[in-house]
């Protein structure tokens, strides 16, 4: 079989060197999205090759190394890229997703002036996310993982003018870089640990260091180990602690968010747990507190969407709701079936957002959904798109949605966490709830804003593209489930199989009623006010922690303003003046007192010998 | 003689520099920049018979090893080496010349004589600290390079440039002073113990002392050379300095004058007295740490541009003391990593700092905003160095500090955990930096006449670029370079692991 | 034979007095009475301290030392008078406290 | 006549040959070339005894060591006398009685340095003393003159009393008034112990007081102020010096150190001298009072020679190894001292710091050559004054005299500020340009500053033949 190690080595070059390129030259804007586009759609018909080839093998490997990075005594690291299911799928996702978003946006972007810049910084976030998804080793991994949180920050406080756009790059910046301290600490953890940082012999070391030395198996340090990691994760993928920078980084344009805060940049954590699941296995206690986390974010996320007003906002809330299933998905232990809803979710999340980024477009940047209405017959596409992104999202029979979340949630059952099932059959209510919510507000009842502009042509294009993918994209890929544990779903009673099928109609009912009875953008009883804003805000975590980190640190640092240490200095500065002063009051000219001071000295000489004799 | 030459080179640019200022204004800075481009010549010889590949490690330590007679009575002799340390920072110390000149070019108008020679002397000074191996001539090395500094920042500097002047030029002197006291006891002990007078590190190191005098000895020398790396407690003439003097000269303080702490403790605290550093690693590692929350939280809150930047530098050393006194090869590897990536990033944020000075007079952060609307490259160039000073990854400054991170995790992990706290705090005043200057709304008109980086500031800038993005794609020549004067000291960390 | 601690006493009271009287009085001729007056109690300590030594190491260095302090009381106080004819011309007073233009 | 004595008589004869020439008829120029001649002749013999003087007689002990001393003396003294003419020129009074006492104050100098006996040791003092009276209210109509010989005539008399007297008690006790056998172990007790302390006391104020040290500090600014600049040169080389040796020759033939109260008394007065001397200075604005509470300071730091026991155990703490740090830190201080006084003297309408902005700018030769005073005063590498510093520590560390060390440490900071601020003040842009419009820098000058920047910067960097010279001549 021919070597296609050097083909693996493209797919990350190629968009790294249209960055390299666009930043460097003066090209017109249609250059500019041909190099752009062209890099990313080679990267994925690339990855689709691949996957042609790969199709009948369940398990490949397939390796490539761009040559060495540290190598002292024990660490050596290279710039090794390792592919196999895993990786091959996330790579497609990553570059099939990224083309249709950049042909997506070179409409959408077309008359904004920084055009270069905003291609350049994807294109770099792009050759990134695949570093980071085909990285052979955690360091090459945290290099890829941190080139993105950058592309992430640049792209949201893209339009820099606006104060509040870099409030949110930086909040952004700043929350995924506490996660991705936390894993960096895990990395040393697991260097110190193990000697090495190659992924592959992180497993098998583990299960041969870890696995042996004790009896329950739930050895601390693994655990240690991997709840580092599963900080890291925890701050990329926007989970429980760190979620509450997603709702503001929809402040970049729509297509950054569709392809960072959608498809690719927030599934880095669960890939990266997936990466590690046989690290992951040896701590079961860290797996049952990521179905934890996984199942309070997704009840955090649905709730919070339920009561937005903002479109871009619903979306983030419900693409955390989204990824806290796979989170939930992962820690019961189907990882196969974490990574397929991620395939799938990648493709309906995008393409709501797109619709959305479309409706925005035309409704010259109008992003509150109670003052669009009846949109339904005026932008066809967009309102079709948008439909079937909506059942994908309530995973209506049939859909990609279904597919994938049925399967969680089967897997959830036959984990033996019915509690859990329960959790995430609310969630799934309330996603079917507010997904229909949204449809029936934007597209159906009175017209309020006329839209001005049609989607171009490619906009439209990436728009069906990716509605057929939602809808048929619900396949399962073969080499993923003997990669990762799977469990068998077939001892399911008949209330555990019909329910999530017949719950979403119950939800898109509820939500009609209550669109025909017009209570939709009523302001919310009195008693119930309270809650209302606390779940608007999302759980007031903002709040939280302004009032527990960030003010004590700025007001701590504020009372330092003076550096108190200086202040030490200029005591002693001022305390030398005031002796130079003391001493020299002593040199006042009088002779008499130049005498004395002879005389004195006589009588000091005298009492330091007194006092000599009379210690004896 | 070829160091010798070396040392002499800028010294005699520097006089000649002086003396042409009487035929043209415009010659100072050529010759100077002449003297500086042949200060180049002695090394490439040794540059290019660099065996670049990690397997043949050059045979003994000392690549180039000259020794002259000077005080026969004390047995002082001038006694220059160099190996592979010292070969690094000299590379950065004419490299940052360069840039240093560069800025200068346009921005010094008056007695342009006199300030090149007080640049080339201090170079001077730096080289003198990084190759001498006898004891008497480093100390001697030490004080001189702080006089040309001072002139340089009392004569060109701003508004309070005095006060800054004296002050940077008492703490380190009082940090020298420390210094001369513990060098005479370490000669007076080991003259004592081994009955050879001597102030050649060579002999020296080859019989450590040791016992609580020893401790005290120690304590000395690293006293002086915190005083220089700005740690903690001795930190504060640092920001003054830096906010007082002119452009070049705070880029030779950067990147170069704060690595010679760095450098003496690498060099001279670990090797010569094993025993007591080891007592003294804790405290320092501590200190270390400290240093890098506290630097870190005083550029947070920092209005004026260059102070932000002085107490970042204040931050980022705390990673070079933390690495030291970890004792194991990551540790010391990512140390001298961190020394030239923080000197290249630290200038060129210095050398951004003087342009945008040199354009609206300004320093104030409460003044600057928007400054990516007029002037894109400059701010691209400023966004560049302010993401590399936060640590991203391939660049200098992540490797580094991973490596000493990694390094000190195996001694003390709870320590290490609080410093891997400072990379969130590094990313706090970074993007604070990024944010006042170049995002947000411009606070002032914009006339056409400021201009965006001309050719000149571009080269310096993007040649920096490319040093700070292949040192950290493609370390692996400066870890070669470095190998046995750190191997030795990574030895006693073996056998500390038998003592803790 | 009187003992020589009385001696030494005396002349050390002597001296005690003469400073006593440099540091009280103000006017420059009675300062220099009293240094005088200190030369002169020193002077007879030396010619008692050789007497005493005479008997037993025949050394005569006390009344050398006398001869010499003599000289030097008389030219110091031919240069201390000239000061003060200098003085009283200049400032019509002879009080010292007022002399203190150099001061810090 | 020993040929030892031929210097001290070569200027007697000078001297007398200058009273002469005043009887038949004043010219300044004479009595300017006569001095010089005189002085010169001096120093050409000193030189020649240098290295074949091995005798000592009664009153006199005319070993290498003092020889050097006096070469020492003679060198600081031709070294001023380059400079006087010029400076005469500018006062309206007579001139030739100024280079009449001017030799006198060398003879005093001369005898003070070779004696061991108190009587040697006396007419030196007296003598030297009394032609400094002389000297320092030599300008007649100016009052701070006056004041200052006022002072220095009742100051120099009380100490000389001090010290009479503590000479008297002694040799009551001792039965002999050389220096050397004021041993404590004379069987007969004549005077009861405390008797002998007050002795030693009064003889230390004595010599305290001529070294301006802590206590007796009071007087030093006000004459370094008040006289004449050439006779202030004189004052704070020339005296200080011979009290010094004398105050050496003291407690190291005396073998003072035994007594632990005497060891306390001079390290206490070190150390307050050292921190007074520099607090006075701190933020002084007059140059001349600066320079005074400089040389207390200084004369602290060289008072730590005498706290070194001298066990010849230990190669560094022997007493050839005191001795040498002694003589080496007396040459770098006197050529420091008499270049700053020699800039002083080119500089005539500069008093304090303010009048020197900007003076780098008009006359850089002189400026450097004053900032290179100042780092060697500072004790910045690469200048003599360093060197003298690096020897003072090396005994002081081999002594473990850590209070002291940590005192002249701490004392030398405080001292670096002021020493910074006069370079700092030369920095300044110019107030106004006539202030430096009639400085001559006359060729004289030119190589006088030259002469002073190679002893100071040539020794500094090069060393090693000075260091060699002192240490045969430290035996």
């Amino acid at each position: 079989m021919t070597d296609y190690s050097s083909l693996l080595a493209l797919v990350p070059l190629l968009p790294l060197f249209s960055a390299l390129i666009l930043l460097f030259s003066k090209l017109p804007k249609l250059w500019i999205s041909i190099f752009a586009v062209g890099s990313v759609a080679s990267v994925a018909l690339i990855s689709l090759f691949l996957n042609v080839i790969f199709w009948q093998q369940s398990d490949f490997v397939l390796t490539s190394s761009l040559g060495t990075w540290i190598n002292l005594a024990q660490l050596n690291i290279n710039f090794g890229l390792y592919l196999d299911p895993l990786s091959l799928v996330m790579i497609t996702i990553v570059s099939g997703v990224g083309a249709l978003i950049h042909l997506y946006s070179t409409g959408f972007m077309y008359q904004d002036s920084d055009f270069k810049r905003y291609f350049t910084y994807l294109n770099l976030f792009i050759s990134a996310m695949l570093f980071l998804v085909l990285a052979d080793n955690l360091l090459l991994l945290y290099l890829g993982w941190e080139g993105v949180g950058l592309c992430s920050y640049l792209l949201i406080g893209f339009w820099y003018q606006d104060r509040k756009n870099n409030l949110a790059a930086n909040k952004a910046f700043l929350m995924t870089r506490i996660g991705d301290t936390a894993m960096a600490i895990g990395l040393f953890l697991l260097f110190t640990q193990l000697g090495t940082l190659d992924i592959q012999e992180i497993q098998i070391k583990a299960h041969a260091v870890w696995s042996l030395t004790n009896d329950n198996n739930n050895n601390t340090m693994a655990s240690l180990c991997c709840l580092l990691l599963l900080g890291g994760a925890v701050g990329k993928s926007a989970q429980l602690p760190l979620q509450n920078w997603l709702p503001d980084a929809m402040a970049g344009p729509t297509p950054v968010s569709a392809l960072i805060h959608a498809a690719t940049m927030v599934t880095a954590g669960i890939y990266l747990i997936a990466r590690n699941s046989q690290l992951f296995q040896l701590a079961p206690d860290v797996l049952y507190l990521v179905a934890l986390i996984g199942t309070f974010t997704l009840l955090l996320g649905a709730s919070a969407a339920m009561v937005q007003t903002d479109l871009k906002r619903i979306l983030a809330y419900s693409t955390i709701s989204q990824l806290g299933y796979m989170f939930l998905a992962l820690g019961v232990g189907a990882g196969a079936s974490a990574v397929f809803h991620l395939m799938t979710h990648a493709f309906f999340k995008a393409l709501l957002f797109l619709a959305a980024g479309a409706l925005i477009y035309s409704l010259h940047h109008e992003h509150n959904i109670f003052k669009m209405g009846g949109l339904l017959k005026k932008l066809p596409v967009v309102a079709v798109s948008f439909a079937i992104g909506c059942a994908a999202l309530a995973s209506l029979p049939f859909t990609a949605g279904f597919f994938s979340k049925e399967l969680i949630l089967a897997q959830v059952i036959a984990s033996g966490h019915s509690g859990l099932w329960w959790a995430a059959i609310l969630g799934a209510f309330f996603t079917a709830f507010y997904s229909a919510r949204l449809f029936f507000v934007v597209f159906l009842g009175p017209t309020q804003l006329s839209p001005n502009a049609k989607p171009t042509k490619s906009m439209s294009l990436a728009l069906v593209i990716l509605s057929v993918l939602s809808l048929f994209g619900g396949i399962h890929p073969e080499g993923l489930k003997n990669l990762m544990p799977q469990l068998d779903t077939d001892g399911l009673s008949t209330l555990q199989h019909w329910l999530p099928i017949l719950l979403p109609f119950i939800a898109i009912s509820l939500a009609w009623w209550l669109f025909k009875t017009k209570r939709f953008g009523k302001p919310v009883p009195t008693f119930m006010q309270g809650v209302h804003q606390l779940v608007k805000s999302g759980w007031a975590f903002d709040h939280l922690y302004q009032t527990i980190f960030v003010s004590p640190f700025k007001y701590l640092c504020q009372v330092n303003k003076g550096d108190f240490i200086d202040l030490f200095y200029r005591l002693i500065e001022k305390t030398s003046g005031r002796l130079h002063m003391a001493f020299s009051q002593f040199q006042n000219g009088q002779l008499r007192r130049y005498n004395a001071s002879l005389v004195i000295f006589c009588i000091l000489a005298f009492a330091w010998f007194i006092r000599g004799e009379l210690m004896l | 003689m070829t160091l010798f030459i070396l040392l002499l080179m800028p010294l005699l640019g520097g006089l000649l520099a002086w003396y042409s200022e009487r035929f043209d204004a415009g010659l100072p800075k050529k010759i100077a920049l002449l003297s500086l481009l042949l200060c180049w010549l002695p090394l490439i010889p040794l540059l290019s018979s660099m065996p670049f590949d990690a397997s043949s490690l050059p045979r003994s330590q000392w690549l180039i090893d000259e020794s002259y007679p000077w005080i026969p009575f004390f047995n002082i002799n001038a006694h220059l080496a160099l190996d592979g340390l010292s070969l690094l920072l000299i590379l950065l110390t004419l490299l940052m010349g360069l840039v240093a000149l560069s800025s200068a070019w346009h921005e010094i108008t008056k007695r342009t004589g006199l300030f090149y020679l007080n640049l080339l002397w201090t170079l001077a000074g730096v080289l003198g600290v990084f190759l001498a191996i006898d004891l008497f001539l480093f100390f001697v090395f030490w004080e001189v390079m702080l006089v040309p500094m001072y002139f340089l920042i009392s004569i060109w500097g701003y508004e309070q440039r005095h006060y800054a002047a004296v002050k940077f030029f008492i703490f380190t002197q009082a940090g020298g002073l420390l210094m001369l006291i513990s060098l005479c006891a370490l000669v007076g002990i080991h003259y004592q113990q081994t009955g050879i007078l001597t102030f050649d590190y060579l002999i020296l190191i080859q019989n450590p002392i040791s016992g609580d005098l020893a401790f005290w000895v120690a304590l000395g020398f690293t006293i002086a050379f915190l005083v220089k790396l700005p740690a903690l407690p001795f930190h504060s003439w640092l920001a003054d300095a830096h906010t007082q003097a002119p452009t070049a000269a705070s880029i030779i303080l950067a990147a170069v004058l704060l690595k010679t702490g760095g450098y003496g403790i690498i060099r001279f605290v670990l090797p010569l007295f094993p025993q007591a550093s080891i007592q003294l690693a804790p405290f320092m590692m501590l200190l270390g740490v400290i240093g890098i929350i506290y630097g870190a939280m005083m550029a947070f809150v920092q209005t004026d541009l260059k102070r932000l930047v002085a107490y970042s530098s204040v931050s980022h050393m705390g990673f070079v003391l933390l690495g030291c006194f970890a004792f194991n090869i990551y540790a010391l590897q990512g140390a001298v990593m961190q020394m030239l990536a923080h000197g290249i990033s630290t200038s060129a944020l210095f050398v951004l700092v003087g342009m945008i000075q040199h354009r609206y007079h300004t320093r104030d952060l409460n003044e600057l905003g928007g400054l990516w609307l007029n002037l894109p490259k400059l701010s691209a160039f400023g966004l560049f160095f302010g993401i590399a000073s936060l640590g991203m990854p391939g660049l200098g400054n992540f490797v580094a500090e991973f490596l000493i991170l990694i390094g000190s995790f195996a001694q003390y992990p709870k320590l290490t955990i609080l410093a891997a706290s400072g990379l969130i705090l590094a990313a706090v005043y970074s993007l604070l930096l990024i944010y006042k200057t170049f995002f947000g709304q411009t606070k002032r008109p914009h006339d056409s006449k400021i201009a965006d980086t001309n050719t000149k500031e571009w080269c310096t800038l993007i040649s920096m670029c490319f040093i700070l993005i292949y040192l950290g794609l493609h370390p692996q020549p400066f870890f070669d370079l470095v190998p046995i004067t750190l191997m030795k000291l990574s030895f006693i960390a073996d056998d500390i692991g038998a003592l803790l | 034979m009187i003992p020589i601690s009385w001696v030494f006493l005396l002349s050390l009271s002597l001296f005690v007095i003469g400073l006593f009287g440099v540091l009280a009085r103000r006017n420059l001729l009675f300062i220099l009475i009293s240094l005088e007056l200190m030369l002169n109690a020193v002077v007879i300590l030396f010619i008692a301290a050789s007497r005493y030594h005479s008997a037993s190491m025949a050394n005569s260095d006390g009344q050398i030392m006398y001869l010499l302090i003599l000289t030097l009381a008389a030219s110091e106080i031919a240069v201390g008078l000239s000061l003060v004819v200098h003085m009283y011309r200049q400032h019509h007073h002879l009080d010292i406290d007022k002399l203190n233009k150099l001061r810090d | 006549m020993n040929v030892n004595y031929y210097p001290a008589f070569i200027l007697m004869c000078g001297a007398l040959m200058i009273l002469i020439q005043l009887c038949f008829k004043r010219s300044h120029i004479t009595s300017y070339l006569i001095s010089g001649l005189s002085l010169f002749l001096a120093l050409l013999t000193q030189f020649y005894l240098q290295n074949h003087a091995d005798t000592s007689d009664v009153l006199f002990v005319l070993n290498a060591q003092t020889s050097f001393v006096s070469l020492l003396l003679l060198m600081v003294v031709g070294l001023i006398w380059a400079q006087l003419y010029h400076w005469l020129k500018t006062i309206n009074e007579q001139k030739e009685e100024y280079y009449l006492l001017f030799l006198l104050t060398t003879i005093g100098g001369l005898i003070m340095v070779s004696s061991h006996h108190f009587a040697s040791f006396f007419l030196g003092l007296e003598l030297m003393s009394l032609s400094f009276i002389g000297l320092i209210a030599y300008c007649g109509p100016d009052q701070k003159a006056q004041e200052a010989g006022i002072k220095y005539l009742i100051l120099s008399a009380l100490a000389s009393a001090f010290i009479l007297m503590g000479a008297a008690i002694l040799y009551l006790q001792f039965g002999s008034l050389s220096f050397s056998n004021l041993l404590p172990n004379t069987s007969s007790q004549i005077l009861p112990p405390w008797a002998i302390i007050t002795a030693i006391i009064f003889i230390f104020t004595g010599l305290f007081f001529k070294l301006s040290l802590v206590p007796c500090h009071l007087w030093v600014a006000d004459l370094f102020e008040g006289a004449p600049l050439v006779t202030a040169a004189m004052l704070a080389t020339l005296s200080k010096l011979a009290a010094f040796i004398i105050l050496w020759r003291l407690v190291t033939l005396g073998h003072w150190q035994q007594y632990p109260l005497i060891i306390d008394i001079l390290s206490m007065v070190a150390i307050a001298s050292m921190f007074i001397g520099n607090f006075l200075g701190l933020l002084q604005k007059n140059l001349l009072r600066l320079m005074a509470y400089s040389s207390i300071a200084h004369f602290g730091y060289l008072l730590i020679v005498l706290l070194l026991i001298n066990n010849n155990a230990i190669e560094f703490s022997s007493q050839s190894f005191n001795t040498q740090t002694l003589f080496f830190y007396l040459v770098a201080y006197l050529f420091t001292l008499v270049g700053v006084f020699s800039i002083f003297m080119q500089l005539p309408k500069i008093k304090t710091l303010d009048d020197l902005a900007g003076l780098f700018w008009h006359h850089p030769v002189i400026a450097i050559t004053l900032m290179l005073l100042m780092l060697s005063l500072a004790g910045i590498p690469l200048t003599l004054g360093f060197m003298a510093k690096f020897y003072l520590i090396m005994a002081a560390v081999s002594q473990q005299l850590w209070l002291v060390l940590s005192a002249l440490v701490l004392s030398s900071i405080i001292g670096l500020f002021y020493y910074l601020r006069v370079i700092m003040a030369m920095l300044k842009t110019p107030a106004d340009e006539l202030i430096f419009k009639d400085i001559n820098s006359s060729g004289s000058s030119l190589s006088l500053n030259i002469l002073i920047l190679f002893l100071v910067i040539g020794f500094g960097v090069f060393p090693s033949s000075l260091s060699q010279f002192i240490q045969q001549i430290s035996g």
